[in-house]
């Protein structure tokens, strides 16, 4: 069972991850690729996450009703470090959002391979 | 209080929080605060350099937890050195671009405050001892060069900001990954923790990781073929930053690189650094050959300085004390040379859109002082005497020698032919064709001239006295070889509960 | 873990794949970022399922909502169909 | 072709990943670091949740990158974007989106405070239940939003915005600071107040007040983003 739960979890986030770096490097579009990008992050903090859990572990919040009892608790570390992940990656969003909406005032247009200076 | 390395991080947040308000008092303020700001990081480097010494590194806690449960940051005679090295040369930046008249009030308040979290992001990735939190710093400095690439809205800006961003955002994730298996098998984030538990984690677990830091910070050091982004970031920038990509940017890129191959992971003698060496050989190579092809200046001058990243990996590949040595001389060279070089082109190309080397005719009459810093520059990277650049590109020779790698050290001299032939293309047409007639040009104001004949200064007297200097790169280079005494500074408790 | 939890694990997990197929494959962006929202709500849910409900209330309130909307903005400011020239 | 050999590429990174990820087993408890956080975080910092006690103390250094983080989207989108103001129309260039139904406008009007009081008691909250400053934060830009898109004219006060943003980081790296004069250990973001007892409104000394601040600014920087987003003039050039 635990066998199961291990590889359907992190292989869930895996395949999320995987199929944002996908869009990200066939997508012609613009936003597409900015969408592709949120989507490889949602896969990856899904992955931080499910490593931070314990099996039969609570909330690491000590709340009056787990006061004095022995209680397993989730690792907490991961879930700060998602948080932090979570936040930078909103702004990394917003800016790559900015940056395409200024492209297409540029250019009319947001597709990848009708901007000549765009390609590589 | 005063000289605490926390003030690197903590003074220019501090700053760039407050020069919103302060604009409203006084606009000029905008522009001094954060040289002041700056100016005092580096005199404070040079204070915590005289503090710090092979044995004795500064480690600041914060938030009052001791290493392995806080963050903490570690300033030794290697990360002090390069700490130093780019505070210096942010203020030098600064006095630069101080009287930044091209543009107006609102952008130029924006610019000196993305400007200070660059060099602030920068400093941090260097003297952090936590791998979590160096991601952070790597994301405040990407941010901030980001948008300041895409700061001039003439230009192609926008286009070069958007490849960076997408390179930027895969390093970032495979920089998440590879903390993340790491901390997945050993439980924690202290570097020097990770370095001791390290033989603990399976082998393959550790090549997977190693690898996905590899390429995320590889692209941050401007590694072949990771380096797309470079060329256009540095030539769609404005010259202030182009010269903090090189001299700043790159700078915390590289140390990234070095510290989790050096510390972190004890891969060096099982391909590690032969890994290193290799991309460190192609990188120089591909840059070199591209760069002699270029016909815009900033370009060739962005694809040399990915050349001579290739020289430091080169150096840092061979994993011998002396490689360091001479890795980090480069590194010193490269970042106050290059940033010279990329000060002076500001003002040569400064009215022509196109920013063409043929467009150069005859500037050494039309610009003498600004041509002859920039040849100064050029004759300093190649590698020619009196100036640094000799110094660092013979002990890195000597460092091959030494290795009996006779195959690198043909490279890197064929190489530095090429460097010659495409550097004194550039000097030809400043100096020994006919100028234009109706060209326009733009005499540097006076703070810009105080920065580069500073630079040009620290140039020649490094290369008449390299004395100066290789005390503090020798210190530097056997604190970066103690991978032991790294662990055992930090950690005290757990270093000696496992030797028991 | 109990049954049901199980259940609504897998559930959620199967949405999250969906969804981001969907949002990869979406001609039409405005679809496409309802998908990513979808993303971040099934991922929420799991985050809750996993005893992270810090992580679920940030995911929540930024990767539903403010996120979404960014999206949103920038395409109205742009182009809504993937192959629209 | 070219997507069959990302694809299969792809496949190979997921697989080595996957490798490596399954022999670290889900569920499986892993000791070092967390541990000590779980046991100091109730006992020394009086702080009931520990997620908390990390971002804001333990590993509070990340959390203040991380504000800097929004800090420098909102400051880069602005010189991404915005040239000039446009003069004329004061703040509000043409939004040529059309009004919202009365319905919604007055869903909004009755709605926003609410969220208003929601996000200021997961703010304040953060150290007692789930939530904290990132969280409540946000709440309060999406209170801002459903404004926005509800009102044509309603416009956020560039000045207010500013001013408290300002004031919210100041005050984190003040209390840093703070830190290093009056902590025990005079390092950066110690606490140095009474840390109070468990469970309790007052308990966790500094990590409750710089959870505030925390709330605050990024509440400011996310309106900020999403007025800039909002705000930007849908007709003509940037330039």
């Amino acid at each position: 069972m635990n066998q199961i739960l291990t590889y359907s979890v992190y292989g869930a986030a895996i395949l999320t991850m995987l199929i944002g770096i996908f869009a990200i490097l066939t997508k012609k579009n613009l936003i597409k690729i900015v969408i592709g990008m949120s989507i490889m992050d949602s896969g990856f903090n899904l992955l931080l996450i499910a490593l931070g859990y314990i099996k039969g572990g609570t909330a690491p919040i000590f709340s009056p009703a787990v006061e004095g009892k022995d209680v397993i608790m989730v690792d907490p570390v991961p879930q700060a470090l998602v948080l932090t992940a979570i936040v930078i990656g909103f702004g990394v969003t917003a800016v790559a959002l900015s940056l395409v909406i200024r492209l297409y005032r540029k250019h009319n247009t947001i597709k990848i391979d009708e901007i000549k200076t765009l390609r590589w | 209080m005063v000289a605490n390395p926390i003030l690197y991080i903590a003074l220019p947040l501090f700053t760039a929080f407050l020069v919103p308000l302060l604009a409203k008092l006084w606009k000029p303020l905008v522009r001094i605060i954060p040289g002041l700001v700056l100016a005092y990081l580096a005199v404070m480097s040079v204070v915590l350099m005289q503090q710090v010494g092979p044995d004795k590194p500064i480690i600041t806690m914060i938030a009052g937890w001791k290493a392995p449960w806080g963050i903490n940051l570690v300033f030794t005679s290697f990360s002090g050195f390069i700490a130093s090295l780019i505070s210096i040369l942010a203020f030098f930046i600064w006095l630069y671009s101080f009287k930044f008249k091209k543009v107006e009030f609102d952008d130029a308040q924006k610019y000196f405050i993305l400007f200070m979290l660059l060099t602030a992001g920068s400093i941090g990735v260097v003297l952090t001892g936590d791998i979590f939190n160096m991601f952070v710093f790597v994301e405040i400095t990407s941010l901030s060069a980001y948008a300041l690439t895409a700061f001039y809205k003439g230009r192609d800006g926008a286009e070069a900001a958007f490849k960076f961003l997408l390179i930027g955002s895969f390093s970032s994730i495979m920089l998440l990954l590879g903390i993340t298996i790491l901390y997945a098998y050993t439980g924690t984030l202290n570097m020097a923790q990770l370095a001791m538990l390290m033989p603990q984690v399976p082998m393959h677990a550790k090549i997977v990781s190693f690898l996905l830091f590899f390429v995320a910070l590889g692209i941050e050091a401007e590694m072949f073929p990771l380096n797309g982004w470079a060329p256009d970031a540095y030539s769609q920038a404005p010259g202030p930053i182009a010269a903090s990509f090189a001299g700043i940017l790159a700078k915390a890129g590289i140390y990234a690189l070095i510290r989790v191959s050096y510390t972190i992971f004890d891969l060096g003698n099982d391909g590690g650094f032969e890994l290193l060496l290799v991309m460190g050989l192609i990188t120089m190579v591909v840059s070199e050959l591209v760069a002699m092809r270029q016909e815009n200046l900033r370009r060739m001058l962005a694809y040399s300085s990915m050349g001579q990243m290739g020289l430091i990996m080169i150096a840092f590949g061979l994993g011998t004390k002396e490689g360091i040595y001479a890795g980090l001389f480069i590194m010193f060279n490269h970042a106050v040379i290059k940033s010279l070089l990329f000060l002076a082109s500001a003002y040569l190309v400064y009215y022509t859109s196109r920013k063409k080397i043929s467009d150069l005719d005859g500037f050494g009459k039309l610009l003498p002082l600004t041509s002859l810093l920039f040849g100064l520059g050029a004759f300093a990277i190649v590698g020619l005497p009196p100036f640094s650049g000799f110094w660092s590109k013979l002990s890195l020779l000597i460092a091959t020698a030494d290795n009996h790698m006779e195959f690198v050290l043909a490279t890197i001299l064929a190489v530095s032919v090429i460097e010659i032939i495409y550097y004194f293309r550039v000097l030809g047409r400043l100096y020994f064709r006919k100028a234009n007639t109706e060209i326009k040009v733009r005499k540097p104001t006076w703070n810009s001239v105080v920065t580069m004949i500073s630079l040009a200064i620290v140039i020649i007297a490094v290369g008449l006295h390299p004395d100066l200097i290789t005390g503090l790169l020798h210190n530097a280079a056997n604190t970066l070889a103690d991978k032991a005494g790294y662990i055992q500074k930090i950690i005290p408790d757990l270093f000696s509960q496992t030797l028991n | 873990m109990d049954t049901i939890t199980l259940l609504l694990l897998f559930f959620s997990l199967i949405v999250m794949i969906g969804a981001a197929v969907y949002a990869a494959i979406m001609k039409d962006l405005i679809f496409a970022t309802i998908g990513t929202s979808l993303i971040s709500l099934a991922l929420s849910v799991i985050f809750y399922l996993l005893h992270a409900p810090d992580v679920a209330l940030t995911e929540a309130a930024i990767g539903v909502a403010l996120s979404t909307i960014v999206f949103i903005i920038a395409i109205r400011n742009t182009k809504r169909y993937e192959d629209e020239k | 072709m070219r997507k069959l050999v990302i694809i299969s590429l792809l496949l190979v990174l997921g697989y080595y990943l996957l490798d490596t990820f399954a022999g670290a087993e889900f569920g499986k408890d892993r000791k070092v670091l967390s541990n000590y956080y779980l046991e100091k975080s109730p006992s020394e910092l009086q702080v009931a949740n520990a997620v908390t006690a990390i971002v804001v103390n333990f590993r509070g250094f990340d959390t203040l990158g991380e504000v800097t983080v929004l800090f420098l989207a909102a400051t880069g989108m602005g010189t991404i974007l915005l040239r000039r103001r446009s003069k004329h129309t004061g703040l509000n260039p043409q939004r040529t989106s059309p009004e919202a139904s009365k319905i919604v406008q007055a869903a909004g009007k009755l709605l926003f405070p609410a969220i208003m009081i929601l996000g200021a008691y997961v703010f304040i909250h953060g150290h007692l239940t789930p939530g904290g400053g990132f969280q409540g934060g946000a709440i309060i830009a999406t209170g801002f939003l459903l404004l926005l898109i509800s009102y044509r004219q309603f416009k956020v006060e560039h000045k207010y915005v500013t001013w408290i943003e300002s004031l919210a980081g100041l005050t984190f790296v003040s209390i840093g600071l703070l830190g290093i004069v009056l902590g025990p250990h005079n390092s950066f973001l110690e606490n140095f107040l009474n840390v109070g007892t468990l469970n309790e409104l007052t308990s966790g000394g500094v990590i409750a007040l710089v959870y505030i601040a925390v709330g605050f600014k990024v509440a400011a920087e996310l309106t900020g983003i999403l007025d800039t987003l909002v705000n930007i003039r849908e007709t003509g050039d940037i330039d």
